[in-house]
């Protein structure tokens, strides 16, 4: 395989998205999820950097900026503070075995390539063959929140979904416009603050963040 | 025209002044035949006289309805009278009421004798009044199936032209009739309280039908009741002699043949009283929740009457 | 410039109210930039129906007369439902339920919500579409929580997740659709908006597009409440304050739908096959059928009617699905009456919930003995949104109906057992709250019943007359679709 | 404006409109009584007459259409007057004219709803019935026909504090929602594609092939039979008619079902162009089922208003019975026959909304009089209320079926198609109508025992109760209301010519044949449907003889004997101690009819033992129908929507598989 370096490196930091989507899916510690979850931020905003690089895309550098600061210091801090405050750093969650969550994950995986095979051969980018590893990147974020029983990891869950298509954004398509990407960031960030307030709410209300607390409205 | 009119009346008077008669002589056979001794023939028409005489007696609770009850009755029976054709086939009213007509007549007057026997108030007024509609809805559709057989034979519902079709054409055997015949002896039986639903000799109070719903009535308003119910048992004979021995009955028009269609009718009815009494004779009472089947095999009959119709005769 | 005004005033309202939100005077300030909106949203209107659509602001904004009809609905229902919501809220607030922090929140975030709306109508960017959207979500997620119960908390954390999750979805499909778009607009800016993509849309990767609809579909539609995307819509419905509930399932519910049209129309452009239609179509058959069902076995009154939206959106979702001009018309048609009616019907249930203090149905009982008001208006309110004549809702229904059973006669009969079974559902239960003997007290703040009647009024009117200048919009929203 | 030049639809729209306004104005003030009452309800019978006389008058001239500009933008209300109509709309006008009258005398404050509130729903319900017989669209159509459900539904509930009130209105609207249902999906079939739901193009175009046709009749039948009480829909309607107040209840019966009569007819013989035979044989058997179904329960009833209402069903069934036989003969080019028969489903059409109406109202100022419902409380009436009795006396006569009163005329017509059938090409059926002629005989008879038991129990004998001897006669309008009926079932059955020829215009519009010319053969005095050696009645010489001959014995009697009357305490075989308790009640009027047709009723029955301590007899009396249909069917909507509660249940974590699964399935499913 003759790929240009940037592609190279472009799909390695693919490869270790995935790993580290994997890499959450088992993890039980809610503290190393966070360290995780801000480690997927530095995967992204390099990647982004080297997009950019590549392809020379200027507004691409202030997105792998952004990224930068919301995904790897800020998100992460908030959330760090968060579970001090609420002294849950330790906290372990039971979850259906692993094993078994890793072969869907694994499923998952071979599904999304599959997905996205017809239009990793029509595309023309350099990057094409990252969606597959995006799709899978967000699938399995999603398993991840099916899989969680505590409020916090679920929210981690979501935002390494966000995370998940970002990357594709970026790699598969040189990354949205500006306005578009302001205004993602801008949710996101306030989507956590909200989160955190609920957090609190959550935990004066029930005193504690399990979520099989919130399982009163149904049909009964 | 003028003579129609004349026959129409000849006939409508004989058959009013002739139940009695025909009651009379059903009683005297009976009294024959069961070895007692008879009352005698116009036995009925001192009955009504006695009656007439008397002064009539009102329960307190009276209302208008009761009285009127009687009188139109007895107009019931007299338009009956006029309709069927017993002596000849040209009566001007036999056009204003045809044998579903003549079911309604009939109807009519019993509706209102119902009616009045509950307007008292009594426990064996309403007693009659219910077993008498009860023995009437049996009956009545027994009745029209009884009808409808001649009047499918005759394409026609009017009874001129059924008398006319069956009597006065070329002779034609007609087996349809016969099942017809039975089921219309039964219905006659039935609707004119004869043995086996009931026993217009008794004032059994658990038996009776037709005397419970007389039961408040006195004098001329009785005396209305009993001669309306002369009537209709004459009125049927002749609807019977009519559709399945319409022999001798003058066809329109020929009114000198009158005299000999008269006395034809008068022979036909002795036979007729003479029938009934040996059949009230034989047969014995039956309790009223009998009489469903009764009527029912009488019903059934008639329906197979219209069946054989449509299998053997077309 | 009256799109600027239309979005300007909300966002005026928004911050002003977040500063005076606590005041006294803050629901009729409420009211007022509500108006205001109104007005402009109105004149916008009469432009768009008179000079056609236009792009404005480079192009960051378009108007045509789907969008606009549905600007001029929703401006007309968020302003009615400032009406409501006055009393109602300070009953609330009598109550000791509500403090005056939480008026304030109350007021800001229902101003930001109208904005975020509006916005999602007006845009031109699919992108800003996304965002607008996502804020909306996060503007109502708090007043789902308002009252701070546990069950409150409970339903907006589920509104939460499960939204922020579809919505998810829905970026990923418009970053395929722009994937696609970049092909043939070249990158930048221009590849995402509506009219460069419809100008474009058959000359798009088939494959790709098909793909960012599943995207789409699943995305926004976990906001129309498609079954079995729907499950957070009862709770939220039930649970948040009744002005809230009346909006979320009167305009909320038609924003998202709007995208998912749009999206219909620019994948059919590309695909050429009718998949999107039948998605559509199978999803909006599913939720008519499942919501029916669900209603029948509701015990609380908002709950009720929460489900009872999830089958009309089902209804406009199958009859967009369709597509074809009748069809389309009878969509929009039904949107309109669905927004007017239900907001209505929340109106009186608001009312009536806080005269008898629950909203279980079987402890509210003879309303229109002691408030006949109150009553006839939830019975007839009841009566339309089930569809029966001549309230406006049977009209769409009677067109839906008849188109298909020509066209796909084999969805009639799910459709008609559905509407059975709604029926006897819904009307026991209102029967129930609005006949029969009654304790039922007086209020502090007389309701104002006023908006009610007005929309039950205009849905009358649809019902048995259709203004033509009001046909003539809904057929130019059709051509679009052609 | 185009539809103002032909006068009789615009009289109608006029009045329709008329009526709307009236409603509207009882709003104005909605709790003064005297305004309500003696303005508007009057103005509304004034209305009515006037548009009996218009329609009359539009059966002769021929059709007239006109499009007003309201409605769906691609489907604005057609309307159409023609014979068929405008026969249906004299029959709601003289009717409603009778019922407004004793409403305005019926009416009362603090009763119910207030009275400008009934009086809206009240003339809604009048106007939707008659948008009904004049729309041309199946848009209008629905829209009247689910107004005049609505407005009937919030009149039967109106004394909604008690219970079965409000289920009896919750069961009615449901069956009426579920027809209307059937009869939109009629309209699907009929437009066969094309698209257009005005009748005019149904009328155009046919149904691709015998099995669709087959399919819009059969969905007309379940559709409209849902309306008429046509077994085994008829489940509300024994509910529903006595809950009403009894104005209501004479207007659901006496004109809202013929409404249902009306679609059919319309359907069969006006939108689709042929019939097919086994059609008329499946409607006939029906109608028997119905009527005799009708009949038993009505014979078993002890509450008034429910004994009518059954006695609906069964009229409803007698007239589909005529409808069928049209419908048999039409399909085999019988034109005269199935002329006669449409005529005397048409005919008893009229008279049931006379006698119906008459007894229902009757039954108002019983109600009034006594606030008894219950025959078995009821009794003696025709002491303190001697003009209604006299006036129900007539009503019941009527119903009946005896000469010379109007529903006998029907029935004679009804029953000489009857015994015209032979002509039948098919064997089977020369063999089996007159089966079914004997079954209607039977059903004929029953509904005198019904009528005697009816009449008998409430206005003869003594008072059952001791309140019922201060019972007081109807007021004035009411007895007007009373009178205009009364007198109409006397017209109709007397002078039944006219209305025959008048019905011939309704025949041949849709058979394209009428027995008009054969009846006038023989005068306007004799009714001869095909001859007059056939078969010939004439209801007035009738009336004459018997009044002739009444009047003569009476004089008779006078004037050879005498007229003396002594008054005396009952005989009775000479027991003295008679009181009230002793006579029949209801209950033993049913008892004969439970015993002998013991198979049609479900009958939980206490009878005491020679033994008891304390006897008491008790009986119920139900319908099996609704253990064999309804329940099951409401058990099975119970379990399906039990099943879907599992869909949620709560967890958050089964909601996002939800979602997870099907975006998988719908990714899965795209590519």
């Amino acid at each position: 395989m003759n790929l240009p370096l940037s592609a190279q490196l472009i799909n390695l930091m693919a490869a270790l998205l995935l790993l580290i989507a994997f890499a959450m899916l088992s993890q039980r510690r809610i503290l190393s999820l966070i360290y995780l979850f801000a480690w997927q931020g530095a995967v992204l905003s390099a990647n982004t950097l080297i997009v950019a690089w590549s392809t020379g895309q200027p507004h691409l550098y202030y997105s792998a900026l952004i990224t930068l600061a919301l995904k790897v210091i800020v998100l992460p801090w908030l959330l760090h503070r968060l579970i001090v405050r609420l002294d849950i750093e330790r906290d372990v969650e039971t979850m259906i075995n692993i094993p078994i969550t890793m072969l869907i994950g694994i499923a998952l995986v071979i599904f999304a390539f599959n997905l996205a095979l017809p239009i990793a051969q029509w595309a023309q980018t350099i990057t094409r063959s990252t969606l597959g590893i995006a799709i899978a990147s967000v699938l399995l974020s999603f398993l991840m929140m099916i899989t969680r029983r505590k409020a916090v990891p679920q929210v981690i869950g979501f935002l390494a979904m966000e995370n998940g298509l970002f990357f594709a954004a970026t790699s598969t398509t040189y990354g949205m416009p500006m306005v578009v990407e302001l205004g993602i960031a801008l949710d996101v960030l306030v989507g956590t603050f909200i989160f955190g307030i609920f957090f609190f709410q959550i935990r004066e209300t029930f005193d504690s963040l399990d979520i099989s607390n919130l399982e009163k409205l149904k049909e009964d | 025209m003028i003579e129609a009119v004349l026959s129409q009346l000849f006939q409508t008077l004989l058959a009013v002044l002739l139940a009695p008669l025909m009651l009379g002589w059903i009683n005297n056979c009976r009294a024959w035949l069961q070895n007692k001794s008879a009352p005698g023939l116009m036995q009925p028409y001192r009955t009504l006289r006695k009656l007439f005489h008397k002064d009539a007696v009102l329960a307190h609770n009276a209302s208008s309805l009761f009285r009127v009850a009687p009188y139109l009755i007895f107009g019931c029976m007299v338009l009956a009278a006029s309709i069927v054709p017993a002596i000849e086939t040209n009566l001007p009213f036999a056009y204003a009421a045809d044998a579903i007509a003549l079911v309604g007549v009939f109807a009519l007057a019993r509706v209102f004798m119902a009616l009045a026997a509950m307007d008292i108030g009594t426990a064996f007024g309403s007693l009659g009044a219910r077993r008498e509609m009860l023995v009437a809805f049996l009956a009545e559709p027994a009745l029209l199936m009884v009808l409808f057989t001649p009047a499918l034979i005759s394409q026609s519902t009017s009874l001129n032209t059924m008398v006319a079709t069956l009597g006065q054409r070329e002779f034609a055997l007609y087996p349809s009739l016969a099942y017809a015949a039975v089921a219309f002896v039964m219905v006659l039986l039935a609707e004119n309280a004869r043995i086996p639903i009931d026993n217009p000799a008794t004032h059994l109070e658990l038996t009776m039908i037709h005397e419970a719903m007389i039961l408040e009535y006195s004098a001329r308003h009785l005396a209305l009741m009993e001669w309306a119910a002369a009537m209709k048992l004459m009125i049927y004979c002749t609807v019977g002699i009519a559709l399945f021995a319409p022999w001798g009955i003058a066809a329109a028009g020929d009114w000198q043949l009158l005299p000999a269609a008269t006395i034809a009718l008068v022979a036909k009815l002795l036979l007729a009283g003479g029938g009934l009494a040996v059949l009230e004779t034989v047969s014995a009472k039956m309790r009223i929740f009998r009489a469903p089947e009764f009527l029912g095999m009488a019903f059934l009959l008639g329906v197979l009457g219209m069946l054989t119709h449509f299998l053997l005769e077309r | 410039m009256e799109i600027l005004l239309v979005l300007a005033f909300p966002l005026a309202g928004g911050i002003g109210l977040a500063l005076f939100g606590h005041r006294r005077y803050a629901a009729e300030l409420n009211s007022l930039f509500s108006f205001l909106t109104l007005a402009a949203a109105a004149r916008l209107a009469v432009q768009v129906v008179d000079r056609g659509s236009f792009v404005a602001w480079d192009e960051l904004f378009f108007v045509d007369p789907f969008n606009v009809f549905l600007v001029a609905l929703t401006a007309f229902v968020s302003f009615t439902t400032t009406l409501f919501s006055r009393p109602y809220m300070r009953n609330e607030q009598a109550k000791g339920k509500l403090s005056p922090n939480m008026m304030r929140l109350y007021h800001s975030m229902y101003q930001v919500f109208c904005f975020t709306m509006l916005l999602a109508l007006l845009t031109n960017n699919i992108g800003i579409l996304w965002v607008a959207m996502e804020a909306a979500t996060l503007a109502t997620v708090l007043l789902v929580s308002l009252y701070r119960t546990p069950a409150s908390l409970e339903a907006a954390w589920k509104y939460f997740i499960l939204c922020g999750v579809g919505i998810a979805q829905a970026l990923f499909g418009t970053i395929l659709v722009y994937f696609a778009a970049e092909r043939v607009l070249g990158s930048g800016g221009t590849a995402l908006l509506w009219t460069h993509l419809y100008g474009v849309k058959d000359q798009l990767e088939p494959t790709v597009l098909g793909l960012a609809f599943v995207f789409l579909l699943v995305g926004y539609g976990t906001k129309v409440g498609l079954a079995p995307l729907h499950n957070w819509l009862p709770d939220a419905h039930a649970e948040g304050p009744t002005p809230i509930s009346a909006v979320l399932s009167g305009l909320l519910l038609n924003v998202a739908l709007y995208a998912v049209v749009r999206s219909k129309a620019l994948v059919d452009g590309a695909l050429g096959t009718p998949l999107a239609g039948n998605l559509m179509m199978g999803f909006g058959l599913l939720s008519v059928v499942v919501a029916a069902f669900f209603l029948s076995r509701q015990k609380d009154v908002k709950r009720l009617f929460a489900y009872s939206s999830i089958e009309h959106m089902g209804l406009t979702t199958f009859a967009f699905g369709m597509g074809g001009p009748v069809a389309t018309f009878a969509a929009m048609l039904h949107m309109t009456v669905h927004s007017l009616t239900k907001s209505a019907i929340f109106f009186v249930v608001g009312h009536a919930v806080q005269k008898t203090g629950t909203q279980q149905i079987d402890e509210i009982r003879g309303l229109n003995i002691t408030n006949p008001t109150i009553g006839w208006g939830l019975m007839l309110g009841t009566i339309a949104i089930l569809g029966m004549p001549p309230f406006g809702v049977f009209a769409s229904e009677f067109m839906i109906l008849t188109t298909a059973m020509r066209d796909h006669p084999w969805a009639t009969p799910f459709l008609l057992v559905a509407l059975g079974v709604a029926f006897a559902a819904v009307f026991s239960k209102t029967q129930g709250m609005v006949f029969g003997d009654t304790t039922a007290q007086r209020l502090p703040h007389s309701p104002a019943l006023v908006p009610v009647f007005v929309h039950l009024a205009l849905v009358l009117m649809l019902g048995l007359y259709i203004p033509p200048y009001l046909a003539a919009w809904y057929r130019q929203a059709t051509q679009l679709f052609g | 404006m185009p539809w103002f030049d032909f006068i009789p639809l615009n009289i109608v729209i006029g009045i329709i409109l008329l009526w709307i306004a009236l409603g509207v104005a009882g709003l104005i003030a909605p709790s003064n009584l005297q305004y309500v009452t003696r303005a508007l309800l009057p103005l509304g019978a004034a209305a009515g007459v006037a548009l009996a006389a218009t329609a009359f008058a539009a059966m002769t001239q021929d059709a007239a259409v006109c499009v007003l500009p309201l409605g769906l933008p691609d489907l604005p209300f057609h309307l159409r007057i023609d014979a068929l109509s405008a026969f249906f709309l004299a029959l709601l006008g003289l009717a409603s004219a009778g019922v407004s009258l004793f409403y305005a005398g019926y009416l009362r404050a603090g009763e119910d709803n207030s009275p400008g509130l009934t009086c809206l729903q009240y003339h809604l319900f009048l106007a939707s019935m008659a948008a009904i017989f004049v729309a041309d669209d199946g848009y209008l159509f629905m829209v009247a026909w689910e107004s005049m459900a609505l407005s009937s539904y919030f009149l039967v509930t109106s004394n909604h504090r008690d219970a079965t009130t409000r289920s009896a209105g919750f069961l009615y609207l449901l069956i009426a929602h579920v027809g209307a249902i059937g009869i939109l999906l009629c309209f699907g079939v009929l437009q066969a594609g094309s698209g257009d739901y005005t009748f005019a193009t149904m009328r155009a175009v046919e149904p691709a092939s015998a099995g669709w046709m087959t399919v819009a009749y059969l969905l007309a039948l379940f559709g409209f039979g849902a309306k008429a009480g046509l077994l085994p829909l008829h489940a509300w309607l024994p509910e529903a008619h006595p809950a009403a107040p009894s104005p209501v209840s004479a207007l659901m019966s006496g004109v809202m079902l013929k409404t249902a009569i009306y679609g059919l007819l319309r359907v069969t013989f006006d939108l689709l162009n042929t019939q097919i035979w086994w059609w008329g044989v499946l409607t006939l058997a029906l109608g028997l089922v119905t009527a005799l179904f009708g009949v038993l329960f009505a014979a078993v009833q002890t509450d008034m208003k429910r004994l009518l209402a059954y006695s609906s069903i069964e009229n409803i069934g007698i007239v589909l019975i005529g409808i069928g036989l049209a419908i048999t003969f039409r399909a085999f080019d019988m034109h005269a026959l199935a002329a006669l028969a449409l005529v005397a489903a048409l005919y008893h059409c009229l008279n049931h909304a006379f006698f119906k109406c008459l007894l229902f109202l009757v039954t108002g100022s019983v109600l009034h009089a006594t606030n008894e419902r219950s025959l078995g409380r009821l009794g003696g009436l025709i002491h303190s209320m001697p003009v209604v009795a006299w006036l129900a006396l007539i009503g019941t006569l009527a119903i009946a079926g005896l000469p010379p009163l109007n529903g006998f005329v029907s029935e004679w017509l009804l029953l000489q198609a009857f015994l015209l059938t032979p002509g039948l090409p098919n064997s089977y059926l020369n063999m089996l109508v007159p089966v079914a002629a004997a079954a209607l005989a039977l059903t004929f008879a029953l509904s005198g025992y019904v009528m005697v038991k009816f009449y008998g129990v409430i206005f003869l004998g003594q008072p059952r109760e001791e309140k019922l001897k201060a019972a007081h006669d109807a007021g004035g309008f009411e007895r007007l209301g009373l009178l205009w009926l009364a007198v109409g079932c006397v017209l109709l059955g007397v002078l039944p010519v006219p209305i025959i020829l008048q019905l011939g215009t309704v025949t041949s519009q849709l058979l394209g044949a009428s027995i008009g010319d054969s009846v006038v053969a023989s005068g306007w005095l004799f009714i001869t449907p095909i001859a007059p050696e056939r078969a010939s009645y004439s209801p007035l010489i009738f009336l004459v003889v018997i009044a002739a001959v009444v009047l003569l014995v009476f004089l008779l009697v006078r004037a050879v004997y005498h007229g003396r009357v002594r008054r005396g305490a009952a005989w009775d075989c000479g027991f003295p101690l008679q009181t009230s308790r002793m006579q029949d009640t209801a209950e033993g009027f049913g008892q004969p009819i439970k015993r002998i047709f013991e198979m049609f009723f479900r009958i939980e029955r206490h009878e005491p033992t020679p033994f008891d301590s304390a006897p008491y007899y008790k009986s119920r009396t139900e319908d099996r129908l609704w253990y064999w249909l309804y329940l099951p069917v409401a058990r099975l909507a119970e379990r399906l929507s039990g099943w879907v509660g599992v869909l949620q249940r709560g967890r958050i974590h089964i909601y996002l598989i939800y979602s997870f699964a099907t975006l998988i399935l719908l990714l899965a499913f795209a590519r």
